[in-house]
């Protein structure tokens, strides 16, 4: 991956929140850009789903981007300053919801992604009216398959 | 971009070859098979019954449990009346059943145990329906069909429950459509009953209060149209797997949701009926106008956790299986204990013993409650019986005999559940606890005139 | 937000500094907050009670339930009866209880209501037992102390449930102190009654079992060597929150799980003991030998989903919290359902407004039917004492009489437990449902001779 559109990003991404560009680095904002999982762990709020990820059954085949990030080069885009905004903010107000839940519309992300790597397995399966059918959920049987069972 | 998702979705669905046109005048599974073997495979299977093997009929519930005849006496049940067994013998065991052999019955009986499609619009469209208006058709066919006798019925279906049953033909998409059903699942919808398992209903009831004030035409629920994927994998099976009744005088089939779902308000719809009250029979004993209670899995799934959880019948008993490269759903229905790693696993991380034995203790104290409620209940007939036979006051012999209806269709309605209160562990010994209590208080009832 | 992250890192390094060196003699909980801060607020915090404020004592069950006094007729529970608050209370409540108050009680409500450990080894050692024999002297202490009256013993404790009740004072590590239960374990440990969600136990008996084969002593189980982490989250509460009785005559305190922990065990514990059977009290009214059900939270949860699936008592009382970068205990031990999201949502995925529904339907399924049986009994015991009055033959009233212990029992055993059915929702309900069979049975025996 280049690394100009990420250094794009970072710039956008500070404009948007107002957060100095000090203020990133240290947090290790390059590395969030990064697909490394080590970039997530940074935050130790992320320590239990980084674990419980090394325990699942994909840590082998899937790194947190493979399921948390679109493979579209735009949609990745826009999610990525989506989700960077959303997590500075919740990483400034510390007022998030404990325990941590996934958003409906990065539920969606995620289960895009568990399509694409298991189009063939689940051709059969898939919605009839395509990805417009809102009730279809891969995660609603597979909840363990990203970060194993619940504690 | 949208485009491009969409596409390469629906390319990845174009897997199987269409060898058959397949429209709704082809019943037989054999010429869907064509196209879906693997699903006509699991399908054919139904004939390997889970418990009761191919034999002529399952064993019989009136022989494992001798009470049964005391507690139905009047009713055709307590002249034949055995376990359920795979979808393959449906129409099989009702024809050589001794409820149909020897007491009159009506059409309806059909609607659950063949494919009565065809024969429901072919006999719309004989009464002047025209194919312009496929509900209207549909449900004249369904009440001409349904009041006839059942010999005269029988002759127009020829297959146990179909592909058609629960797929549209061209798509192959999820359906419901037995006419029963369908006027009972818009009933409930019109009802105030809280169903927060099912949430297509509770969306269209706010749409509704919405016509209303706006004052525009309100249009009636429709699963075809509403109702999730997720909901759909238990309508197809709420087609059948429910509580029903005969109206009067014409025998027309009815499922009774109009106060909604749960044994209490059933109850409740059944003693409004026709004003003084609806009843399926008069013990052959006590005289009291009872209720019979059939498989309510539909209605004690949804007093559950799991329906509250979204978890759909088919979740359970159609499980996804791998087939080489391919996922798809089990088409062989039974038991999920019987392969409780695919029906199960996926959700609950605990070994296949360790679920089995949940499973198994939840039925043990629920049937062995039941063994209890039912001599509850026998003692009561029998105390009703000799408070008869002694002449008491018919005061004391009415309230008596109402708590024999009480308690009877309490328990009636759990033992006649098919899955021994797994579906709803909770509810199933809350109804028991009931009946004990009402059985009992009759008994009393008789014996208290004297003593106090 | 440099600043926030800067502390975070620094905060998620951090250790605690150990400002004390604790030991057993360090009873003071204020002591050991100077090493463990957090854990000592949390603490402090059961002052600040769930639901019954600060104030002189909580809401009478009395009052709320008219039925309660006569159920309970002829015991010190027909008194004063009340909820229970947070632990920060509990001496203070039972010193101020009319149960002390107007009833001799002996020193063994003291082991569940203070700190007496160190009183314990004091009393052990003046007896002569020396230090170097632990086990002796703290069960001769125990022994000393519990059969003295209540006011003597009191002089000898101060201090609510401490640190040093279940933490080892050099590590901090959980154990348990408490003598009742340090024997009541081992006797369960000894039994055949099956504990399938205390796997050190099974594995304990195994053991037992080759010591036993190979001719070698078999040393007795020890939870606080053998018991696994997870085990241990609930022993430290099962050291109070459990069903107990007072040894005749000299009101020593048991728990009654020689036969296993299940209601209908423990009843057959007591219906053996002594030859003859042990009872609490004789009902006032009807004069049945009745057994009083005290708290038993341990066991009603070890017949629950969540014992089985390893789910302890801290997991849901004592969850996790995150405070900055540290996870701790939350040591304001409470009602789950004020914290859902941190002591549910950890291993539920669904919102919180659906978890305390979920929660409430089964508490008010429960609470219904505890009505339904509280009824029941209070008709039994009026038909009993309408028999009495008409002299009814010894034979039925000592049936009748037989039938009110043990509905009694049942319903005690879940209306006396805290959780209003939470605990093992279906083992509830089925304690009611039999209850509701015994009341009614007993009622029928007395009328039935004269109507048979
Ligand atoms: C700057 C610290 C930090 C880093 C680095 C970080 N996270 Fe987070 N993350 C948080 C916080 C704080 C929340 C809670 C926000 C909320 O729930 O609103 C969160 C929430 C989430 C959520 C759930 C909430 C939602 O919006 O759906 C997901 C998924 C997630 N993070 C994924 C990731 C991934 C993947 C990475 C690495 C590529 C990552 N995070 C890196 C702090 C961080
Ligand atoms: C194989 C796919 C996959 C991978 C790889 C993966 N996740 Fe997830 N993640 C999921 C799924 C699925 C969920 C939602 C779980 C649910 O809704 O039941 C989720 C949820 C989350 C959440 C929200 C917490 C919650 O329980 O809702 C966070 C935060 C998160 N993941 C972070 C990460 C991080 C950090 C990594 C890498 C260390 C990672 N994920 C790797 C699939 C994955
Ligand atoms: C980056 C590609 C990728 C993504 C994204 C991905 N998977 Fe997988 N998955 C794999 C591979 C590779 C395997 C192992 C090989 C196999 O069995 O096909 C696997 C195995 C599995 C398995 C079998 C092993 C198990 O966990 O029991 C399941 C189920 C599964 N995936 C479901 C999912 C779900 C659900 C998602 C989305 C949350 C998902 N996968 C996302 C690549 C992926
Ligand atoms: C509302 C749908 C429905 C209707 C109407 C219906 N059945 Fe059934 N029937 C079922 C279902 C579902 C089962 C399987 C579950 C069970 O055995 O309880 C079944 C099982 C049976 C069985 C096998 C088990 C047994 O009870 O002996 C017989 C025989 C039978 N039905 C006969 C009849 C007759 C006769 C009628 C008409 C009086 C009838 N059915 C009407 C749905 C229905
Ligand atoms: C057209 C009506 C109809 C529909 C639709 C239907 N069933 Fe049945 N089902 C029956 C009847 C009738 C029987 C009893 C057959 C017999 O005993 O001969 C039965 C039997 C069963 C059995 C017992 C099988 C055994 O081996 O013991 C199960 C399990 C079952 N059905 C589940 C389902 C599920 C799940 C669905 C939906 C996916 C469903 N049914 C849809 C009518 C139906
Ligand atoms: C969470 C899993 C689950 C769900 C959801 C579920 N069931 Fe079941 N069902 C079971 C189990 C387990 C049994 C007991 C099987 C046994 O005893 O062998 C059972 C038993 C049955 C039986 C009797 C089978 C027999 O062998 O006689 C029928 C019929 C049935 N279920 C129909 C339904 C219908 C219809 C629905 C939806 C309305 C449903 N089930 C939802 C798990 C489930
Ligand atoms: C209703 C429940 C359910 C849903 C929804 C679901 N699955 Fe599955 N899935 C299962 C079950 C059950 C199995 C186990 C099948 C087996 O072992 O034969 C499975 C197996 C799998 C496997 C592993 C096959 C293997 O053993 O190697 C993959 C990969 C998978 N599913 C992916 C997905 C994806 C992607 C989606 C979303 C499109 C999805 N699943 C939706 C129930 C479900
Ligand atoms: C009692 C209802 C019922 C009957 C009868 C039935 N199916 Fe299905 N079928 C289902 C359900 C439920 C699903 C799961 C659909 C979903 O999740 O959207 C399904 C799914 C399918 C699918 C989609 C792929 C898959 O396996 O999930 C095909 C294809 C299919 N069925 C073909 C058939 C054929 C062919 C027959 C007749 C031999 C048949 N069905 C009979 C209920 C039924
Ligand atoms: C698609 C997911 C799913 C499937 C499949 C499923 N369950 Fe469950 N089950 C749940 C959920 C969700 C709950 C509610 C508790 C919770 O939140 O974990 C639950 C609860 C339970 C409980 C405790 C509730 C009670 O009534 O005591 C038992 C026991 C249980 N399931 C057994 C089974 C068995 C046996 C099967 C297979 C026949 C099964 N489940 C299939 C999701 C599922
Ligand atoms: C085996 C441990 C144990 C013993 C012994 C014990 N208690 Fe308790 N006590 C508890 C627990 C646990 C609670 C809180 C739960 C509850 O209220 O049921 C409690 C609550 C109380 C309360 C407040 C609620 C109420 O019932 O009014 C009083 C007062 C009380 N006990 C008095 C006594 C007296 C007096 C004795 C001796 C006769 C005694 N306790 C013996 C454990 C015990
Ligand atoms: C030394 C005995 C003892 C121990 C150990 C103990 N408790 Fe208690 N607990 C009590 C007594 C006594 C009360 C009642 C206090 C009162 O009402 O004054 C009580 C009250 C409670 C309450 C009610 C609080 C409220 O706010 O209403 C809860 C919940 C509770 N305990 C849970 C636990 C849990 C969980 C544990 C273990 C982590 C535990 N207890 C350990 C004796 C004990
Ligand atoms: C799965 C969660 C869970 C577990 C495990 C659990 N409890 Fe509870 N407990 C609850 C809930 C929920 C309530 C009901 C609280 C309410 O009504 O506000 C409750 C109520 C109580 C109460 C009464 C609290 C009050 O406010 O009066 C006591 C005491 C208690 N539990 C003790 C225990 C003990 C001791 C154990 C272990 C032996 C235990 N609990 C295990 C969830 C749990
Ligand atoms: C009724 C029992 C009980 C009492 C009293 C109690 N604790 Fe704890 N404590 C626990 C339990 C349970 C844990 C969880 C331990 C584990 O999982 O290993 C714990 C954990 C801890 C830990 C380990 C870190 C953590 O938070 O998990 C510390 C330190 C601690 N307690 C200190 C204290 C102090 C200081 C006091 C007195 C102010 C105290 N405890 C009183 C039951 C108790
Ligand atoms: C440490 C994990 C854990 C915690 C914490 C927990 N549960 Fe559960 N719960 C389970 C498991 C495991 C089951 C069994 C079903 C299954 O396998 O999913 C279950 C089952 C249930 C059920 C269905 C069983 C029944 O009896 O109907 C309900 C309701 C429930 N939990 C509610 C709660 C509530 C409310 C809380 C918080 C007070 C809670 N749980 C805390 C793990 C947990
Ligand atoms: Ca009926
Ligand atoms: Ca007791």
């Amino acid at each position: 991956m280049a690394n100009a559109p990420k250094i794009l990003l970072f710039i956008l991404v500070g404009l948007l929140t107002g957060i100095s560009g000090y203020t990133f680095h240290f947090a290790e904002g390059f590395s969030y850009l990064t697909d490394d999982p080590r970039a997530c762990v940074n935050c130790h709020v992320m320590r239990d789903q980084y674990e419980s990820w090394q325990k699942a059954s994909h840590h082998a085949v899937a790194v947190c981007n493979d399921c948390h990030v679109p493979q579209e080069p735009l949609a990745r885009l826009g999610a990525k300053l989506r989700n960077g905004y959303a997590h500075s903010q919740a990483f400034t107000l510390m007022d998030f919801h404990e325990p941590i839940r996934i958003r409906e519309v990065n539920r969606r992300i995620v289960n895009d992604n568990c399509v694409r790597c298991h189009s063939a397995l689940v051709a059969e399966i898939l919605p009839h009216k395509g990805a417009a059918d809102p009730s279809w959920n891969c995660i609603q049987c597979h909840t363990a398959s990203g970060h194993g069972p619940p504690r | 971009l949208w485009q491009n998702i969409a596409e390469r979705k629906e390319e990845a669905r174009q897997l199987h070859f269409r060898l058959v046109e397949l429209t709704e005048d082809i019943v037989d599974p054999a010429e869907w098979g064509k196209n879906f073997p693997r699903q006509y495979d699991g399908y054919r299977r139904t004939v390997e019954d889970t418990r009761h093997g191919g034999s002529e009929a399952p064993p019989s519930r009136l022989e494992k449990d001798p009470l049964l005849k005391l507690i139905y006496a009047g009713h055709p049940f307590a002249v034949d009346f055995r376990e359920a067994r795979g979808h393959a013998y449906m129409l099989r065991d009702q024809d050589v059943s001794e409820r149909t052999k020897r007491f009159p019955q009506p059409g309806s009986c059909l609607h659950c145990h063949s494919t009565p499609l065809q024969a429901y619009r072919q006999h719309g469209r004989q009464a002047g329906i025209g194919d312009d208006r496929p509900w209207e058709q549909l449900i004249k066919g369904f009440e001409i069909l349904s009041t006839m006798p059942y010999e005269r019925a029988r002759a127009f279906v020829s297959h146990p429950v179909a592909c058609v049953d629960c797929h549209e033909p061209r798509t192959a998409q999820l359906r419901v459509t037995r006419p029963a059903f369908l006027i009972g699942i818009r009933q409930l919808a019109r009802s105030q009953a809280p169903v927060p398992h099912l949430p297509s209903i509770a969306k269209w009831r706010q749409e509704h209060q919405a016509h209303l004030q706006a004052g525009r035409p309100v249009p009636e629920y429709d699963p075809n149209m509403l109702a999730t994927r997720q909901e759909m994998r238990s309508f197809v099976c709420a087609q059948c797997h429910v509580e029903y009744y005969f109206r009067k005088p014409d025998k027309l089939l009815v499922y009774p949701w109009r106060a909604g779902l749960q044994a209490d308000q059933i109850e409740d719809y059944y003693d409004r009926l026709d004003g003084d009250g609806f009843s399926d029979w008069t013990h052959a004993v006590t005289g009291a106008p009872l209720l019979k209670a059939q498989h309510p899995e539909f209605e004690m799934w949804s007093q559950g956790i799991h329906a509250r959880s979204g978890v759909a019948c088919a979740d359970c008993h159609m499980p996804y299986r791998r087939e080489g490269a391919i996922k798809i759903s089990d088409h062989h229905v039974r038991s999920p204990l019987r392969q409780i790693n695919v029906a199960c696993q996926t959700c609950h991380r605990f070994p296949e013993q360790e679920l089995e034995a949940r499973a198994r203790s939840i039925q043990e104290r629920t049937l062995a409650l039941v063994s209890r409620t039912e001599k509850a209940l026998a003692e009561l007939i029998e105390a009703l019986n000799s408070g008869k036979q002694r002449g008491a006051d018919p005061q004391t012999l009415a309230r008596a005999s109402q708590a024999h209806r009480r308690a009877h269709w309490r328990l009636d309605f759990v033992m006649s559940e098919n899955s021994d209160g797994f579906h709803a562990p909770h509810e199933a010994l809350r109804l028991l606890a009931e009946a004990i209590d009402y059985a009992r208080q009759g008994q009393w009832a008789i014996a208290s005139p004297s003593t106090r």
